[in-house]
């Protein structure tokens, strides 16, 4: 791949699950500092996909580099420590820890300082005052979208340089749709790149400037988000 | 005035009465016949009263002494199975291995003669058990991290019996006996009770362990990658927590309290064999249950309350019914005082109700 | 987690396989196994168990080697070359035990034991000697490890055949003097305790055959069709073989059918709805003391039925049983239920071997006198005929529980199995599902509770310790949990086979150990796993 | 059923000329009793020596079996023995729990048993059913030792209040019951009549509980562990400074010393008398032979036991047994009905002549007390010492 | 067909629900929406016996069904979905259909019938396989009956899901979150099916979801909850249009455009 800005390149990746093939040959690439969505129907193999790049399933032939590193030589829990993670699909929130043990979690791979930690988690709790709320409650006893709030929240607590991002607005009221999204923005405004898997298109493709679509299993198109937003078949499906 | 109250309570039972089933009733019936049964047992002993205060302060230092290794051996269980949500079966076997690595240093050591040695003696113990439970778990635990439950449970019964047998080739298939150790002989007068010095000594070194084990948990981040690996090993990954160093690390802890309790066991009852460790285990991990499983200082006091029950309970409980040799029932009551818990409070004496999955 | 193309250089794992082999030797010396395998021929008086044993580990530390070594050149050059490090560490570690007269801390290091393990010579001589021929057998295992797939499978099939030849000796000999007639075959294919060259060459003949077989099989014939001939051929095995051996077959197949019958039964509660029981033995011992107290002749009698009117009394207490304990303990959820139940076997046991309950059950002094079921009138002293009774109960027991798995009870149990609050919400009623299913299985155990006392005669408490629970559960999960066949297989392995072995006394338990590891490292899904659940998982 | 000359309604054995006559046995050769198994088992070996293991021609062959001093182990060991259709008679057990189990299961193929160690009265008392016809013993029945024990304590100790503690094995348990018999019958009284498990370990409680009654003496019969266990906490109880322990012959064994440590020094057990003077020359030659043999003296108690089952048993066949050409033929019912008819058996512990119950010896008791912890010194006469007369 | 009657619940500190009270009309397709954490799960919870009311009453078809055990409330008639969906993840997909279909009181024949293999037992487990593979087809899963239900992506296995509820034949039928995961195409289809529901089976449905889209189309009537309290109920174009719910819930990009008040985005917006 060309060069400098390249962070994450995927390529030729397949994922099996026993007989069935959920991805096949899947390439994709993410630049420094670029905000990239992966859209498709239930079943695609987005998440798959996902986590194959994140070492939770295995990749077949295919590479996947991570500044240059190859990711396939490494365990899932090494990753964040180069500053690649995942919020996953379904909220996976740890249940019987509180919010606050969810997010300090979710700085597990930092090694920072108390103080810098006690800030970053005060920003995250700012950006959803509705955990701040719950902060001793059981995680498994949250509502679904606070759920999804808190993995969003503790995804943010490991400071990534990039952040996967599977289905972020699922489960989410409108109102907080909005919220999570404009924080998502002010993140990748920082510079941080940001992988989204996300169903509802609108959102992912104002927000990022590239984007992959992906069809059973094969990434069937790829281009700037605003080339896809007009593209017919992309609006049919997607869009609605 | 009576009779709205009347009124009140009959609308209340008749609530009661819709919402029950029939299961419900059975099991009020149980927990009313348990409580009228326990209590005319406890009265009809103390109207006896066949014992003295002395004997009732030394059953409770026999109870707590045999608490106190309970609760050692509970903490590997509750650790292991707050990780894996695995019944490590083996683990009393990890306990019986500690009593005969440490055996094969005793004599030397306790010919020494001093309080060191007996502390050097605990740590090769723990080391010996530390080791042999970190291999097991390299050895037969790792490979089923995916695999449910019942895989690992049995290759854990398959691991107990190469570990009984293994140390019984090694060292024989009878009793092998500890030295009497001179610093550790002799009696502590505490009021109206002689209390043997062995006793205090385990009872303490125990509360040591268990403390020291308390503080690490609690103070790293151990506590937490360990309920995180728990819950969701692959979210965890996600974390960046390495759920194989985790484990191995659960092992090695529980391995050094087993390992301790094998010692302890050894300088109080002085005879140990390659079987002693599957019975003890089981109690052990009733210890755990009692306490709430998962729950570090659960696991003490359930190992303690363990202890007690078996130390009292015969004396207190079965002895006013008249019941011939009730001592030979003390394990009925320990396993009774278990089945109990678990139908009536399954989250153990001090568990956290364990939080309902969200629907 | 996935780890792929990862691990330490190849060289530091041709040092860690030597290692590890050297100490595995040095433990199965220290254990006692060699010795009292050196006494066991088991090629023509010529090669013994414990040379075998001792050179089968340098053969896998050779095979590891070569192994590691994979797709690269030098992989047998690596193979002896572990093997020549295990061999000084196996002997440097005994010549040093020698000299440090371990004996009174480790038992079997005697001085014989010693001496025979290392070849019986000292110092140098020793340790060039065990390098020697632990290099030349890693050699041979590295080799074996470059063979093609089918030759391999070939040689692993020749030696268990061999093996099982030479092991299984009272097996076969009773079988040949009672098929093939006469003592002539004995005395031909046996020398002493071993197989004699003859015996050794019929052996290999047998292994390639059964290697044959296996290819042919498995170029013709589908999945399915398979496992349905290899059930037939099973149930043609279990109604034969006994028939034509002797009478300690006869006895320990007896056995294997009786906890084939408990694996069944505790296979509706575990493999179908999912309940850990680890209390199996209470309804196992309700069973055989109600059967007791109602046939026996004895003084503490109640009654004096027959066999006949006592099973079905035998089972329905034990119903009963499982109906009374099941209702509290039923709640209590996972491995929590294995843990009450666990506790409950053992109150039962403990109240029955009591002094309080003594008058009515004998306590320690247990019941003896039971007879034997009659059959039209004479009664069924063979352990054959019961035997026979036995294997019909299991297979009826097994069809009802086929018949269940495939019904709407069973989906109901295999709902609440996997997700009781969900399952409630569907309108399952949890209590009386798992109460189904939990008094069936306290059902079964009581059949088998009844045939118990009935073959024994006598019934003491220690009969029913916990580790008849755990021996079902161990073979119900080894043979493959939910499968029938598979039921019979792990009883036949884990109950059967440490009979079948008993020559080797205590060290069988340590194998039984070894054992259960292995088949759950190498087939989780037990030996013979029901096809259905081994595709759905 | 007929066989070659012989005709018996519960079989026959043939032994061909030149074949083996098969003998088996069951003992407790494993875990902490080993000792009572293996000291047995060398007793048969000497007397298999004596006859240069052959009988009539035909080499003699003993299988030996374990039976792990349990009901359980004694029923697979007598299994596994019933199996084997050319069994002529089988030794042992050991251990009475053992016999228990295991002697109906080879009644059931009327194969008779020749007890080598069991001394429990249920194995031959007039209720024990008809699946004990086939059972004689030539250790003792522990009604005599129940009565001797208690006689003991009340007179030669001057008792007047006893407890009683078993570990619910059949041995313990019904020994207990003969000395609480015994011992209500010369005026004493049981103050205490307590159990604990065979596995357990803790002892204090109960001991504990057995203090408050504060008998004179505490009568345990226990096994090697459990013994040890005993001895070792009962000096932890305060109240128990006073009682007097007596414990019964399981536990006359160098493996107690070991697992008992120095509380072993002082216990008191009820044993046979294993003098010279009471039990003749030929004893003591015998305990020659084990030395040398063994390089260790006598390891428990029935080493002379076994030695005699096997004479008893050679003199039974040869009553039975009908020889034709070379070959053996043994009426199972004729072998039966001639161990029970044995009379004035010159044996190691004495004469021994068979009741119709099976009971033939006519022990000698004795009382031994420890001297020294060391398992080395363990042998019968100086440590244990004879402590009754 | 429903009626919530002052329904409160809390857990420890939260008070998750309080004094909540409606009626759900028979026939209607009635929907329930409220921020995250409002207690819209709760509220499910709560009516199909999950959670224990701490006040409050539940009735179906006017008679009380609070305070009973989940499978007992489940035979009177009440299905539901979960919102994290709750498959039989290792039994197949048809399996997981015919359990609920034969968990139905008197549906099929008890045990002992079972173990005689009765003809009428046969009978009536071929109908409900053949009434399940209907089931399936309706929500386009029939091939993948064979399947472990683990296997299936996010949208089928919610799908999945109603299949189950409804092969209980309820009158009253729970969804929660349906749509979430779904893409718009997606949750179109859905939006068709679950609008002919009614009519199909019969049944009533209390829906819970957050996309607009959805509810507003085909509610008969919306329920809207804040912080556990209901604030407003009305119709659908009451509710998008009264103001506390636009404060609490739907004022803000996200819901303008899901109600097609805004065109969809044409270019990048940096
Ligand atoms: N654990 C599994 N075992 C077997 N097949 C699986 C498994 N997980 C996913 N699949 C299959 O792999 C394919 C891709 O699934 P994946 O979850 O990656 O899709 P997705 O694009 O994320 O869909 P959604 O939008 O519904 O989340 C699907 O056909 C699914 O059935
Ligand atoms: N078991 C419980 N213990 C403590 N608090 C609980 C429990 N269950 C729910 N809660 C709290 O009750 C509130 C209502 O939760 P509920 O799940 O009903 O919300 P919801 O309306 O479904 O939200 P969402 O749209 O995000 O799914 C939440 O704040 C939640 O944290
Ligand atoms: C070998 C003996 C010590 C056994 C004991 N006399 C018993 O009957 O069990
Ligand atoms: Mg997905
Ligand atoms: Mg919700």
């Amino acid at each position: 791949m060309t060069g400098v800005s390249t962070l994450l390149s995927v390529h030729d990746v397949d994922v099996h699950y026993g007989q069935i093939c959920a991805v096949r040959g899947a390439s994709l690439d993410v630049a420094e500092g670029e905000v990239v969505t992966l859209i498709g129907a239930n079943g695609a193999g987005k998440s798959s996909l996902i986590n194959a790049i994140c070492r939770l399933r295995p990749c077949g032939e295919g590479h996947i580099r991570f500044r240059g590193q190859d990711l396939r030589a490494l365990r899932a829990d090494e990753l964040p420590g180069l500053g690649l993670v995942q919020v996953p699909e379904g909220r996976r929130v740890f249940g019987r820890l509180t919010v606050m043990e969810n997010l300090r979690l979710g700085a597990f791979c930092r090694k920072a300082a108390r103080d810098e930690l006690e800030t970053d988690l005060a920003a995250v709790l700012d950006l959803f005052p509705r955990l701040a709320e719950r902060r001793d409650q059981a995680a498994g006893t949250l509502s679904g979208g606070e759920q999804q709030m808190l993995a969003i929240g503790r995804g943010l607590m490991a400071k990534p340089a990039m952040l996967l991002l599977d289905e972020p607005s699922m489960g989410l009221a409108p109102r907080i749709i909005d919220v999570i999204y404009g924080a998502i923005a002010a993140i990748a405004a920082k510079g941080v790149s940001l992988l989204i898997v996300e169903q509802n298109a609108f959102l992912a493709l104002e927000l990022a400037r590239r984007a992959f679509v992906m069809e059973a299993g094969t990434i069937t198109l790829s281009g700037p988000a605003a080339s896809l937003v007009d593209d017919e078949r992309v609006r049919a499906a997607y869009l609605g | 005035m009576d009779v709205g109250k009347a009124a009140a309570l009959h609308i209340a039972l008749a609530d009661w009465r819709r919402r029950s089933t029939w299961v419900d009733m059975v099991m009020l019936a149980l927990r009313v016949s348990l409580l009228v049964l326990v209590s005319a047992g406890l009265l009809l002993s103390l109207a006896h009263n066949e014992y003295s205060a002395a004997d009732w302060l030394s059953f409770a230092v026999f109870g707590l002494t045999l608490g106190s290794i309970y609760a050692l051996i509970s903490l590997g269980y509750t650790m292991v199975y707050g990780v894996l949500r695995m019944i490590n079966f083996a683990h009393g076997d990890v306990f019986m291995a500690g009593a005969f690595g440490a055996l094969i240093v005793a004599d030397p050591l306790i010919a020494t003669g001093s309080l060191f040695a007996v502390l050097a003696l605990i740590a090769v113990g723990a080391a010996t058990s530390a080791a042999i439970a970190a291999l097991i778990e390299r050895v037969a635990y790792r490979p089923f991290r995916h695999r449910g439950t019942l895989a690992p449970l049995i290759c854990a019964i398959g691991v107990s019996f190469v570990l009984q047998y293994t140390v019984r080739g090694f060292f024989g298939t009878g009793s092998r006996a500890y030295h009497d150790i001179p610093v550790l002989d002799g009696v502590v007068i505490l009021g109206p009770l002689q209390v043997p010095l062995v006793q205090l000594f385990v009872i303490l070194a125990a509360l040591l362990a268990m403390g020291a084990l308390h503080l690490l948990v609690q103070h790293t981040r151990l506590g937490a990658s360990m309920r995180a690996v728990a819950e969701d090993r692959e979210t965890a990954a996600l974390m960046g927590i390495n759920a194989d160093r985790v484990v191995t690390f659960t092992f090695l802890i529980g391995g050094v309290m087993a390992g301790t309790a094998g010692v302890l066991y050894a300088l109080v009852f002085k005879q140990i064999h390659a079987f002693m460790g599957f019975a003890i285990g089981i109690k052990g991990f009733a210890a755990a249950v009692l306490g709430g499983i998962g729950n570090i200082p659960g696991a003490m006091v359930g190992g303690f309350v363990l202890g007690l029950a078996e130390s009292f309970g015969p004396a207190a409980l079965l002895s006013g019914f008249g019941i011939p040799a009730p001592y030979q029932l003390k394990d009925a009551i320990a396993y009774g005082l278990l089945v109990i818990i678990l139908i009536f409070r399954p989250q153990g004496i001090f568990g956290e109700r364990l939080a309902v999955k969200r629907m | 987690m996935v780890r792929d193309m990862r691990g330490a250089a190849p060289h530091s794992l041709v040092l860690k396989a030597g290692l590890i082999g050297g100490l595995v030797g040095v433990y199965v010396v220290a254990v006692g196994v060699f010795a009292a395998f050196a006494a066991r021929p088991v090629v023509a008086q010529s090669l013994s168990l414990g040379q075998i044993m001792l050179l089968s580990i340098a053969l896998t530390v050779g095979w590891s080697a070569a192994d590691a070594r994979q797709g690269r050149s030098g992989g047998l050059a690596a193979a002896a070359l572990a093997g020549v490090l295990a061999g000084l560490v196996y002997a440097g570690v005994l010549l040093m035990a020698r000299e440090a007269k371990l004996q009174a801390m480790f038992v079997a290091l005697t001085p014989a034991a010693l001496n025979t393990g290392l070849f019986g010579r000292t110092g140098l001589a020793a340790l060039v000697a065990a390098a020697l021929i632990a290099g030349l057998a890693a050699l041979g295992g590295g080799l074996v490890r470059q063979m093609p797939a089918p030759a391999r499978r070939t040689l692993l099939a020749v030696a268990i055949a061999v093996l099982v030849g030479a092991l299984l000796r009272d097996l076969w000999i009773s079988f040949f003097a009672n098929l093939l007639g006469g003592r002539w075959w004995v005395s031909t294919i046996y020398t002493g305790n071993g197989l004699s060259w003859t015996g050794t060459g019929v052996a290999v003949a047998a292994g390639l055959a059964w290697q044959a077989l296996r290819m042919l099989g498995r170029r013709e014939a589908g999945a399915r069709s398979t496992s349905l001939i290899g059930i037939a051929l099973l149930l043609a095995a279990a109604i034969l073989i006994p028939y034509f051996t002797n009478a300690f077959v006869a006895q320990v197949m007896l056995l294997v059918g009786l906890y084939a019958l408990m694996g069944t039964g505790l296979n509706i509660e575990l493999g179908l709805a999912g309940l850990l029981d680890l209390g199996f033995v209470a309804f196992f011992a309700i069973g055989a003391y109600v059967t007791a107290l109602l046939t026996a002749d004895s003084p503490l009698a109640i009654a004096h039925l027959s066999f006949w009117e006592a099973l079905p009394i035998a089972t329905l207490c034990a119903a009963a049983g499982g109906f009374v304990f099941g209702l509290p303990v039923l709640r209590v959820r996972g491995d929590y239920l294995a843990l009450a139940t666990l506790g409950l076997g053992e109150i039962v046991r403990l109240l029955v071997v009591s002094d309080m309950s003594a008058p009515v059950i004998g306590g320690a002094q247990g019941i003896v006198g039971i007879p034997r079921p009659d059959l039209a009138g004479t009664p069924m002293v063979s352990q054959l005929s019961l035997y026979y009774l036995t294997l019909v109960l299991t297979c009826l027991v097994a069809l009802a529980g086929w018949r269940l798995q495939h019904s709407p009870v069973g989906r109901a149990w295999a709902a609440a199995r996997e997700d009781e609050d969900v399952a409630a919400t569907l309108g399952i009623d949890l209590v009386r599902s798992k109460l189904r299913a939990y008094v069936l299985g306290a059902a079964f155990a009581g059949v088998a509770g009844a045939l118990f006392a009935t073959t024994l005669g006598s019934i003491f408490p220690q009969s029913f310790k916990l580790d008849v629970s755990i021996n079902v559960l161990a073979l119900l999960v080894v043979g493959g949990l939910g499968s029938l066949p598979g039921v019979f297989v792990g009883s036949l392995i884990l109950i059967g086979l440490p009979e079948f072995l008993r020559e080797f006394g205590e060290y069988r338990y340590l194998f039984y150990g070894f054992l259960l590891i292995l088949v759950m490292r190498v087939r989780p899904q037990g030996l013979w796993p029901d096809p259905l659940q081994a595709r759905t998982s | 059923e007929t066989k070659g000359p012989v005709t018996d309604e519960n079989g026959v054995v043939v032994v061909p000329a030149g074949e083996p006559l098969q003998i088996g046995s069951f003992l407790s050769l494993t875990g902490a009793d080993a000792a009572l198994g293996i000291d047995a088992r060398r007793g048969v070996e000497i007397a298999l020596e004596k006859i240069g293991a052959t009988y009539k021609g035909h080499p003699v062959e003993i299988v030996y079996e374990d039976e792990t001093c349990s009901p359980e182990g004694g029923q697979t060991a007598a299994t596994r023995l019933a199996s084997n259709p050319e069994l002529v008679a089988v030794l042992g057990p050991s251990c009475s729990g053992a016999g228990r189990a295991g002697v109906p299961i080879l009644w059931q193929h009327k194969v008779p048993v020749v007890g080598v160690g069991p001394t429990s009265p249920t194995l031959t008392a007039p209720t024990r059913g008809p699946t004990f016809d086939g059972f004689v013993r030539v250790s003792f029945n522990d009604n005599a030792t129940g009565k001797f024990a208690a006689d003991y304590a009340f007179k030669t100790l001057g008792a007047k209040t006893a407890a009683t503690l078993h570990d619910g094995s059949v041995y313990g348990e019904q020994v207990v019951r003969t000395f609480e018999a015994a011992f209500k019958a010369a005026g004493g009284e049981i103050v205490a009549s307590e159990a604990v498990g065979a596995a357990d370990t803790d002892l204090r409680p109960v001991l504990t509980r057995i203090g408050t009654k504060k008998p004179a003496l505490l009568f345990a019969p226990l096994y090697v562990s459990t013994g040890a266990y005993l001895v070792r906490q009962m000096g932890e109880v305060a109240s128990l400074k006073d009682t007097e322990l007596l414990a019964t012959d399981p536990i006359l064994a160098p493996a107690f010393l070991t697992a008992a440590g120095k509380a072993a020094i002082g216990v008191k057990v009820v044993g046979i008398d294993f003098r010279p003077e009471t039990l003749g020359p030929a004893y003591q030659g015998f305990v020659e032979t084990y030395k040398s043999k063994f390089g260790e003296p006598p390891i428990s108690s029935f080493h002379a036991y076994g030695y005699d089952a096997l004479g008893l048993l050679l003199a039974a066949v040869d009553k039975a047994a009908v020889e034709k050409d070379g070959t053996l033929y043994i009426g199972k019912k004729a072998l039966n009905d001639a161990l029970h008819a044995t009379a004035g058996y010159d044996g190691l512990t004495g004469k021994l002549s068979c009741s119709a119950l099976g009971d033939c010896a006519s022990p000698v008791y004795a009382v031994w007390e420890f001297t020294s912890e060391q398992p080395d010194s363990y042998a019968l006469g100086t440590n244990p010492k004879r402590v009754d007369k | 067909m429903l009626v919530l009657d002052e329904v409160s619940i809390r857990f420890g500190g939260v008070q998750a629900l309080s004094g909540v009270s409606f009626r759900v009309a028979d026939g209607a397709i009635h929907s329930v929406i409220g921020p995250n954490g409002a207690g819209k799960t709760t509220l499910f919870n709560a009516i199909t016996g999950v959670a224990r009311l701490s006040a409050g009453t539940v009735s179906l078809a006017g008679a009380r069904i609070d305070g009973q055990p989940p499978h007992v409330i489940s035979r009177q008639g009440i299905a539901r979905t979960f919102q994290n969906v709750r498959l039989f993840g290792s039994i197949s997909v048809l399996d997981n259909v015919l359990v609920a279909e034969e968990a139905r009181p008197g549906s099929v024949p008890g045990l002992l019938a079972t173990l005689a293999c009765l003809p009428s037992a046969r009978r009536a487990e071929q109908a409900a396989r053949e009434e399940a593979m209907r089931l399936l087809a309706d929500v386009g899963l029939a091939d993948a009956a064979g399947r472990a239900a683990r296997t299936l992506s996010y949208g089928d296995q919610r799908r999945l899901e109603i299949a189950r509820a409804l092969a209980t034949r309820p009158k009253l039928l729970l969804l929660d979150e349906p749509a979430a995961g779904m893409n718009p195409q997606e949750m179109a289809r859905l939006t068709d099916f679950i609008a002919g529901l009614p009519a199909r089976f019969g049944v009533t449905i209390l829906l819970i979801e957050h996309q607009m889209r959805l509810v507003m189309g085909i509610s008969d009537r919306v329920t809207v909850l804040e912080y556990g309290r209901c604030i407003v109920d009305g119709t659908p174009d009451e509710v998008r249009a009264h103001p506390e719910v636009l404060r609490a819930y739907l004022g803000g990009r996200t819901a303008t455009r899901a109600l097609g008040l805004e065109a969809a985005p044409s270019g990048v917006s940096t």
